[in-house]
């Protein structure tokens, strides 16, 4: 039954794919304000900060780590088109070649290689008590313009960053798949990225055919669940027992 | 009574030290955050080390377990990161990881994001009207909190009107979070003060 | 005159909104630490039910618990968690605690818990009363090892003595052999569930924090795979209403009940302020 | 492309042991898994040499004034040399865990609620029908979290229990409903190999 879940999730995916057809998206107003964002470091001449936070690769996190990468190359390029400087503040050794492959393919794409500076990756040892000390003390130190953090976060400790950026006037942006952190993104941060528009974000912002159709299929499915949800629910108000189809 | 215990001093100290920062930044906070990066960044190797020793090192000399010589060797193509040239070597572990990590997240997810969301509510129709007003709530804020999340639809007409009507139900719920977690995180900023006032100042 | 000054202390508070907002936060919370208020503290159903079951247990039975607190939680969970270990050695019953994450067994169990619970007061004998079995690394699987044979996940306590050697170990080879499971840290109730209760059909009660409540208790509390849950300091609190006992929780809820009544303070101000300045 | 497919092959075998148990899967999956902890093991002790040597730069450029970068050096050496060398339970090594890393730790986490609250003070504000729900939701909650209040006024306990246990549930599942789309999503894109960034590759 489960399994089975995916195999439809795949099949309508593959389907729409063989369709070919580019479908039209609505506007994320978290995506559309990163121009937003870049520019007010430019203007300012503050740094942007960058953070994916701690979620290791190896275990379910890898996910949200995943789709922030996007993110963090829109957010790179457009920094380096505009002129801005970006502090990435690395909490997880194995982000460090993801981070460190990412920066210098910016750059050497954009054509300006001899323009990366290594001091600008700071890896501050991992875990969240670090991660507190270190954000605040680097974005308070290098008086950041706006500070970035799509990732995973434990849930206690996001209210810091979006609260400290809010007081020394740096803009923010968050995008967290953890539902715990979801009320102080949306409260807090200026924009925020909720669970599946982090996950999304990378396919919005792909030229990629195939990665635009999948949040497609995405939406199908959503459908469908929602389908089964009032088909299921009426079902079990008349009486009828429908708890076995979602046995575990 | 002031405590001679060092443990308390220290303690109390650090709660003196970061607490300056509510003020402004300044020598003493950043005397913190040195501190905690460099301890972290030993607490994190010793972790890894002992990982390396408990899972790979130990099996292969007390049970002949050669299968962990491939990690073991995989592992090493990360330190390929140090030349740009042998980078790429890098990226195979990372697949790995990334490979595992994902699938993990995919497969549980089914199972405990959807499934077992589904058949909690899936319940026969209560007997009281308030208990009837509660699970129309209940439905009504599930979809249309789920179908805010759809990309390739704009939100107009009754389309627009259900998530619309989501929106709400969504903030209102994240509110109550925001509030059960100001009373819960109280507790924190107070064990911290209790240890200078109680145990080091001997007050209360 | 004092128009004007009172506007200077809204511009300076608009500027150091953050500074002063902490500073003042602090400074209410340790007023009641050095004087406590004594503010009334109604005792609602959840304790009462775990307070019913624990005072069920006699000097036979044999309790499991699952120390697992995180060190971010300590102020929330430990008050709950103290009070229910008085509780516990006033019935005399054989305490087992086991540790499955990194923090639970090795840094808080002694320092705080026991520290405050003191097993020896109670006339407990190491070994024979109560014993530590040590931190078993390895999530899920871990949990799931131990439940089905203690002795192939653990073979030496905390402090390094064979467990065979220790008496009330004799006879104790499966989660079967036990007669209640406590979890505390509680933020894991599923696996709890999965691994130990539901299959070894265990009572489980938990002492948790106050933010797992909607998420990991009351859903299992309302289907009865948990027996009763002590979430949080208020409810801590509550409990050492019940059990008799002054410990920390009592001066903690009376620092929730002033900032929490102060930032609601500066909620309302500030929204009036807010509507003011858009009539005008 | 390797990368790409080695991931793919790699998460389509734990999808697959997840449905359909298999001793010979369930086996490769939990090699796999401690081959994830040893590399990230590995990564650490690279991020090590990392924060070292990018340390140890900082303190010989600005010839030895730079204290709070010599400071992070002696830590993060004295604490891996004594944990390395004398195991976990080297006293030396616990004392620092205990009352550096725990004690300052918890300190710093405790900067969660003194944000909150003066948050709390700039975001409960009603702009709008939907800042005012959020402050609803919140404000009703703190105050069935005041015992004293309760005592005086049950009904407010009362509502903050309909908040969160009702009101709140629909949003919830919602949430963790769209959040298990777009995670199953993302998982197929690493399948197809779509999903390529992590691996350095431009679409």
């Amino acid at each position: 039954m489960h399994f089975s879940l995916i195999v439809v999730m795949f099949l309508i995916c593959m389907w729409l794919i063989s369709k070919n057809i580019t479908p039209h998206f609505r506007s994320l107003p978290a995506l559309e304000s990163i121009p937003e964002l870049v520019g007010r470091c430019v203007e300012t001449g503050r740094p942007l900060v960058f953070t994916l936070g701690y979620g290791s690769l190896r275990t379910a996190e890898a996910a949200v780590t995943v789709a922030g990468l996007a993110i963090y190359e829109e957010v790179l390029k457009q920094s380096i088109d505009k002129g801005a400087e970006v502090i990435t503040i690395i909490n997880s050794a194995d982000h460090i070649p993801l981070l460190r492959g990412l920066t210098e393919e910016a750059y050497r794409s954009k054509g300006k290689p001899e323009e990366i500076k290594p001091e600008n990756l700071i890896f501050i040892g991992g875990g969240q008590y670090s991660q507190i000390a270190a954000t605040i003390g680097i974005m308070d130190a290098k008086k950041a313009g706006a500070f970035v953090y799509p990732g995973s976060v434990a849930g206690a400790d996001i209210p810091i960053y979006g609260e400290h950026a809010g007081t020394i006037g740096a803009m923010s942006l968050a995008g967290m798949t953890n539902v715990a952190a979801w009320p102080w993104i949306v409260s807090i941060f200026d924009y925020s990225l909720l669970g599946e528009d982090v996950l999304a974000a990378g396919c919005i912002l792909s030229k990629n055919p195939i990665m635009t159709t999948t949040i497609w299929g995405g939406d199908f499915y959503r459908y469908a669940l929602v389908g089964i949800i009032l088909v299921g629910v009426i079902a079990s108000w008349m009486g009828i027992n429908v708890s076995i189809f979602f046995a575990s | 009574m002031i405590s001679t215990d060092i443990a308390i001093w220290i303690g109390a100290l650090w709660v003196i030290f970061a607490y300056s920062f509510i003020i402004r930044d300044n020598p003493l906070f950043k005397f913190c955050e040195a501190t905690m990066i460099g301890t972290t960044a030993g607490v994190f190797t010793v972790i890894a080390f002992d990982n390396i020793k408990k899972l790979a090192l130990l099996p292969l000399i007390e049970k002949q377990a050669y299968i962990n010589i491939i990690p073991l060797i995989i592992g090493i193509l990360l330190l390929a990161q140090v030349s740009r040239r042998q980078f790429y070597l890098s990226r195979l572990p990372i697949a790995i990881m990334v490979g595992g990590g994902i699938g993990t997240a995919m497969s549980r997810t089914i199972t405990s994001n959807i499934v077992i969301q589904l058949r909690s509510i899936m319940v026969p129709l209560p007997k009281t009207p308030f208990e009837i007003l509660n699970i129309i709530i209940l439905i009504v804020g599930l979809l249309g909190t789920l179908l805010i999340f759809t990309y390739t639809r704009e939100r107009k007409g009754p389309f627009g009107w259900v998530t619309k009507i989501g929106e709400y139900l969504m903030m209102a719920a994240m509110g109550s979070t925001f509030g059960l977690l100001i009373t819960m995180r109280v507790t924190y900023v107070i064990t911290r003060l209790q240890i200078i006032v109680f145990d080091l100042l001997g007050l209360g | 005159m004092t128009e004007t000054k009172g506007m200077d202390w809204l511009a300076f508070f608009r500027k150091y909104r953050r500074q002063t907002t902490q500073s003042l936060i602090i400074a209410i919370i340790i007023i009641p630490l050095i004087r406590p208020l004594g503010l009334p503290l109604p005792i609602t159903e959840r304790p009462k039910a775990v307070y019913a079951i624990i005072e069920t247990l006699g000097p036979e039975t044999k309790v499991i618990c699952s120390m697992n607190i995180a060190i971010g939680l300590m102020g929330d969970v430990n008050p709950g968690t103290i009070a229910i270990f008085h509780h516990l050695f006033r019935r005399g019953v054989k305490l087992y605690i086991v540790g499955f994450n990194e923090d639970g067994v090795s840094v808080i169990l002694e320092p705080y818990i026991l520290a405050a619970a003191k097993p020896e007061i109670y006339g407990y004998v190491y070994g024979k009363d109560w014993c530590v079995l040590g931190y078993v690394p390895g999530g899920t699987v871990a949990w799931s090892t131990f439940a089905a044979n203690i002795r192939s996940a653990v073979q030496y306590d905390k402090y390094g003595n064979y467990i065979d050697d220790l008496p009330m170990m004799k006879g104790v080879n499966s989660l079967n052999d036990f007669d209640i499971i406590l979890d505390c840290g509680g933020d894991h109730t599923d696996i709890v569930v999965q691994q130990w209760a539901d299959p070894y059909n265990k009572p489980y009660i938990s002492s948790a924090g106050i933010g797992g409540v909607t998420i990991w208790l009351e859903p299992y509390f309302k289907t009865g795979q948990l027996d009763g849950y002590v979430a949080g300091v208020t409810q801590g609190a509550e409990y050492e209403q019940l059990v008799g006992i002054s410990g920390r929780a009592l001066s903690t809820i009376d620092g929730v009940a002033l900032s929490n009544l102060f930032i609601l303070t500066l909620v309302i101000l500030g929204n009036i302020m807010l509507f003011k300045s858009k009539v005008r | 492309m390797y990368p790409i497919a080695i991931a793919s092959l790699v998460t389509i075998i734990f999808v697959i042991q997840y449905f359909y148990p298999d001793p010979t899967l369930s086996y490769m999956t939990s090699q796999i898994g401690n081959w994830g902890i040893i590399f990230a093991a590995y990564a650490m002790a690279y991020g090590l040499v990392n924060l070292v040597t990018r340390r140890a730069m900082d303190v010989i450029k600005s010839r030895g004034r730079n204290l709070y970068s010599l400071w992070i050096l002696i830590m993060a050496v004295v604490t891996s040399t004594l944990g390395i060398f004398g195991g976990i339970g080297q006293p030396q090594y616990s004392w620092i865990y205990t009352f550096i890393y725990s004690s300052l730790g918890a300190t710093l986490y405790s900067f969660s609620y003194l944000y909150t609250a003066s948050a709390g003070v700039r975001v409960l504000r009603v702009k709008n029908l939907l800042t005012a729900l959020f402050l609803f939701g919140a404000v009703f909650t703190l105050l069935g979290d005041v015992p004293a209040i309760r005592s005086f006024v049950p009904q407010f306990f009362d509502l903050r229990q309909w908040i969160t246990g009702e009101l709140a549930r629909g949003p919830y599942i919602a949430f963790n409903m769209s959040v298990g789309i777009g995670i199953a999503i993302m998982g197929l894109r690493v399948i197809i190999g779509a999903e390529r960034r992590w691996a350095g590759i431009e679409d």
